[in-house]
């Protein structure tokens, strides 16, 4: 059978339809265990209190700011190469969601930094190109939106992703190349994570709720935007008219 | 040989052609007739690769022009709606300046007696800004003169603001130009008659 | 080929640069805005001398980056108004190295005048002698920067409702590491500390820039004409 | 005739906003480029919190102007393009008010949203309350007289060469008083000193340019018809 | 009752014309001819009030169209080479505002039968810039159907872009206008028969 099949929205809608339940349901239950783990289960840390706990939210937020970031300028760059209208949708599906993950980390970021920093906000490079990063998101949005034909506005928005997406690797290794005030990473997969057990599978637990919620957002969007884009389609008619 | 198969082109919810295909081979000229908004434009710049269609190919001497690029270019002329002008520099500059574009190089005389050629010379020095409407269309098709090498002439309503003489002269052109074999694909909604037999292709 | 191609290029930047000159208006607000925007600071923020010039680079420099995006409304738009911009993409040649002589030809006119007169600003805030030194140098290779990525913005926006404000929203988040840095180098030899690192990264956004945004240019202009 | 005066003025008005309103984009992305362009000083002269509070008053200002310079090029030159001016030159109603009614409608569109969003960017900055009001007010007093002076550059660039270049380049420094009065209120409040000159001076510069620029604008309107 | 004596007009070193003089009682339509760049648009846009001459005066009704001022302006329409179309709004709102700029109030509903009447229903709530150049020039025209009670048009290539229908349409239009003792002054490169008699111009 051919995978290309799927690349259709006709045939996609319907897939998507009976996947988000599923997604949705596991970002509630990962959610709900990964927040009993990180405010309860996790103890106390040792320096910075119970302020720390924001990083079950912070870090979790901040990847998928990032991660969906990529998977957005992969599809828009699969849209603009092969002109798939269904890559395109994804893209446009993933981008309030990126925006949103992103304003959280910036958010839950700067409530950390008040009591460890003693400042809400410092113009460090990691923050900064997080800042730019949802600059970014917005930027492609009203892209999108400035443009009525939706061919062009997929197009366009896509060259813009593109564009940005060296911004990503920017943002990770910022910590690295200049000495910012943000701590680096302590995660990683080369060596052993320099934190407690408890809070890192919280962390990781939390990371994974954010992926479910994040995908169950993006297809639900996703279906809404075929359907806005299909609505002159026959197939779309007959669901309604049946 | 231009070839059109199975061409159909969709502008928002509007399909405005669908399903079209012609041949056009070399001394064969085009006139493409329809009302207001039926799509002749549309079709043009489809033809001269600078849209893509709905569905269907555009073929010259067998190859997709898409796949041609710049080589199906340097074949083809396209004058559009817009004369493509620098309000900013004369006419002999602008004409050089074009030419140079589609990459034939040119000598300022050259561009004055082709001027002068088509009754401009009174103009040939002034800011595009100051002419007319009909003068500025008239520089604008002046480049024809340096494109007989060019097969395939793309003209989207060439005539409009044209005087009389100015007509006649570029029918004329237009005529040389398709008796050295060339193929021209041109719409208008003047009654001009061209002095020479054209294949009609009419857009609903 | 070849041949054409370097005729081609020669004869749309010098068709630009005439332009320029012809309707001296763009060129010359860009260069006073710059001018003029510097020349407030110490208008806004108060006279003493040092603060001004703890703030200089970074007020030369943000000068710098708002004065090329103001320029850069007019990097296509008339183009694509008079229909040149489609008469580019039918040329014979590849319409990436068409776009990047058109945005050398733009910096010409447009960022060239700014490091030119850079100094003389950074005098006017009190930057001393080396300051001024790394200043220009920063601008020489921050401001081609600034235009390559700028003309991405400007291809995207063509003829698309939100105008000039749009192509600032959509460069201005690009611009921000040439800032950092740019402004970090003179910042830095102020501060008596080392400026290759500044400077090196400066030349390799300016690399990257020349080898990718060419492409992406040219492809916003296609996408613009369809 | 005064009756068809305010129904022509009302429909002018209402045109301009619902263009601007349908390139939603337009009116969002003028005030994004405002944000952006306000966060961009911190990243060029550095995080520290206290003298960043000390340039924010200058800082917001110049980003004021320079958003409302940008959006100024739209003002005319699109109705200049297709003919609109030609026939607003033409309606049966006094040129001046009709410009009055655009240029008003423009500042609706484009100077109101700055000043709205103005106090967040502020708080950024970490000006204290007393400033934030201060700040609000001198924008409110001083965007329209922006717009005001900007609308006779605008006119005057229409079309013209070289000339009008120079003439549009002489409106630049009129903005230099509404910003040394508008950051200097602020920074005044900021020292604890009295504000009462600096929004006399306003309100004085705010009437004039209502009494003056709407004829000179009318009349550059006129010139570049002809 | 329009009059024109002695109107001389100049453009940098050149005098297009000089020392024109004629007179347009009501229920006449002057056809200004001459070839591109002999000074069709510029007379009009003198006697439109837009432009001013070197020399000579220009009359309504005996008095000065420059003393006359927004009076004047309550008794003309100019329709001018470009359309004074907003690419954003659509075909009905453009028209709304550009009658209500020239102090003429109508309904939406009214705008929308007019737009029909012009065959243009389908495309009346289309934004401007996605119409082709003729249903452009088209919807611009349509001003005219409100401007009955303005006893002078003056229309500049009215007929450029149109196609055939168009054109007897509009030839109608002015023909009904001139009927009910109107003014037209018009140029056009096209040979349309109007239907009515019109007085000559030409210009050299
Ligand atoms: C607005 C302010 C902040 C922003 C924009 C921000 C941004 C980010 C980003 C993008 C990441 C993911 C990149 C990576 O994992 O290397 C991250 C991770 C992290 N952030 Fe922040 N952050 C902010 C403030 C803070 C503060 C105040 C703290 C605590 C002192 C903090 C602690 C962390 C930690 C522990 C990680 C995980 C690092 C790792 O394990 O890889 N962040 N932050
Ligand atoms: N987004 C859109 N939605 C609906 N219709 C559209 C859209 N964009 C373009 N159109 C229609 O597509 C057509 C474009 O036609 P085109 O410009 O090719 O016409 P044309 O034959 O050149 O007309 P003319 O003779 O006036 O030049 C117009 O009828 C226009 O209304
Ligand atoms: N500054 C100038 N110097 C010299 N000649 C000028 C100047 N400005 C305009 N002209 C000339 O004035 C004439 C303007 O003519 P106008 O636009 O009235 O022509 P027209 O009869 O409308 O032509 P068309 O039929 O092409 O519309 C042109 O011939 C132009 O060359
Ligand atoms: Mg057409
Ligand atoms: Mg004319």
């Amino acid at each position: 059978m051919n995978i290309w099949k799927y690349s259709s929205p006709q045939v996609f809608y319907p897939i998507a339809g009976t996947m988000v339940p599923w997604f949705a349901g596991a970002a509630a239950v990962l959610t709900v265990c990964g927040l009993y783990i990180g405010f309860f289960v996790a103890p106390t840390d040792f320096q910075q209190g119970e302020a720390y706990r924001i990083i079950f939210i912070h870090v979790p937020a901040a990847w998928m700011s990032m991660f969906i970031y990529l998977v957005m300028a992969f599809w828009a760059g699969i849209g603009l190469a092969f002109n798939t209208r269904l890559s395109s949708m994804m893209a446009h599906a993933l981008a309030p969601t990126g925006a949103l993950m992103t304003f959280i980390a910036l958010w839950t970021g700067a409530l950390w930094g008040k009591p460890t920093w003693g400042t809400y906000w410092v113009w460090d490079a990691r923050l900064t190109s997080e800042l730019i990063l949802l600059f970014l998101y917005i930027g492609y949005m009203s892209l999108a939106a400035a443009i009525d034909d939706p061919r062009r506005a997929d197009k366009a928005s896509a060259v813009l992703a593109l564009v940005g997406a060296i911004n990503v690797p920017i943002i990770y290794f910022s910590v690295q190349w200049w000495n910012t005030l943000h701590q680096g990473a302590s995660v990683s997969l080369t060596r052993a994570p320099s934190m407690a057990t408890t809070m890192l599978t919280g962390m990781l637990v939390m990371v994974f709720a954010f992926w479910m919620y994040s995908i169950a957002v993006s297809l639900m969007r996703l279906r809404h935007i075929i359907l806005e884009r299909e609505r002159k389609a026959a197939w779309v008619r007959e669901m309604y008219a049946g | 040989m231009l070839e059109v198969t199975a061409l159909s082109c969709t502008r928002g919810e509007r399909n405005l052609f669908a399903d079209l295909s012609f041949g056009l081979s070399p001394g064969i000229a085009l006139r493409v007739r329809g009302d207001n908004g039926s799509g002749k434009t549309s079709l043009l710049r489809i033809l001269a690769g600078l849209a893509g269609a709905a569905s269907g190919e555009v073929r010259w001497n067998g190859s997709l022009i898409r796949d041609l690029g710049e080589e199906f270019l340097t074949k083809m002329v396209f004058v559009g709606h817009a004369n493509a002008l620098k309000d900013d520099l004369t006419a002999v500059e602008n004409l050089r300046f074009a030419l140079a574009l589609s990459g034939i190089a040119v000598t300022e005389p050259a561009c004055r007696s082709a001027l002068a050629e088509d009754g401009l010379e009174r103009i040939a020095d002034l800011p595009v800004q100051w002419l007319s409407q009909g003068q500025k269309r008239r520089v604008a098709l002046t480049r024809l003169a340096f494109c007989g090498s060019r097969p395939l002439w793309i003209l989207d309503e060439p005539f409009s603001a044209l005087d009389g003489d100015a007509v006649a002269r570029l029918a004329k052109r237009l005529q040389r130009h398709v008796g050295d074999g060339g193929t021209v694909v041109l719409t208008t909604h003047q009654e001009v008659e061209l002095g020479f037999a054209t294949q009609g292709l009419e857009l609903h | 080929m070849n041949a054409g191609l370097i005729r081609t290029c020669a004869a749309l930047a010098a068709r630009d640069v005439m332009i320029a000159l012809r309707r001296r208006a763009d060129v010359l607000t860009t260069f006073f805005f710059f001018v003029i925007a510097v020349s407030l600071f110490p208008l806004g923020v108060g006279p003493e001398p040092e603060r001004l010039q703890e703030i200089a680079p970074g007020v030369v420099w943000v000068a710098a980056l708002l004065a090329s995006m103001l320029a850069l409304a007019r990097l296509f738009a008339t183009d694509f108004a008079d229909g040149t911009l489609e008469q580019m993409a039918l040329a014979p040649q590849p319409l990436s190295v068409l776009v990047l002589t058109k945005v050398a030809a733009h910096w010409l006119t447009t960022g060239l005048p700014l490091v030119v007169i850079s100094p003389v600003l950074g005098l006017q805030l009190g930057l001393p002698g080396d300051a001024l030194q790394v200043l220009v140098w920063s601008l020489l290779i921050g401001t081609p920067v600034l235009s390559l990525i700028g003309s991405v913005g400007a291809a995207l926006t063509l003829g698309v409702r939100g105008g000039g404000a749009l192509t600032a929203l959509l460069v201005l988040p690009l611009y921000i590491p040439v800032l950092i840095f740019g402004a970090g180098a003179v910042t830095a030899v102020q501060a008596g500390l080392g400026i290759a690192g500044q400077f090196s990264l400066l030349g390799a956004i300016l690399m990257l820039a020349l080898a990718t945004t060419p492409w992406a240019t040219a492809a916003a202009v296609r996408i613009a004409l369809e």
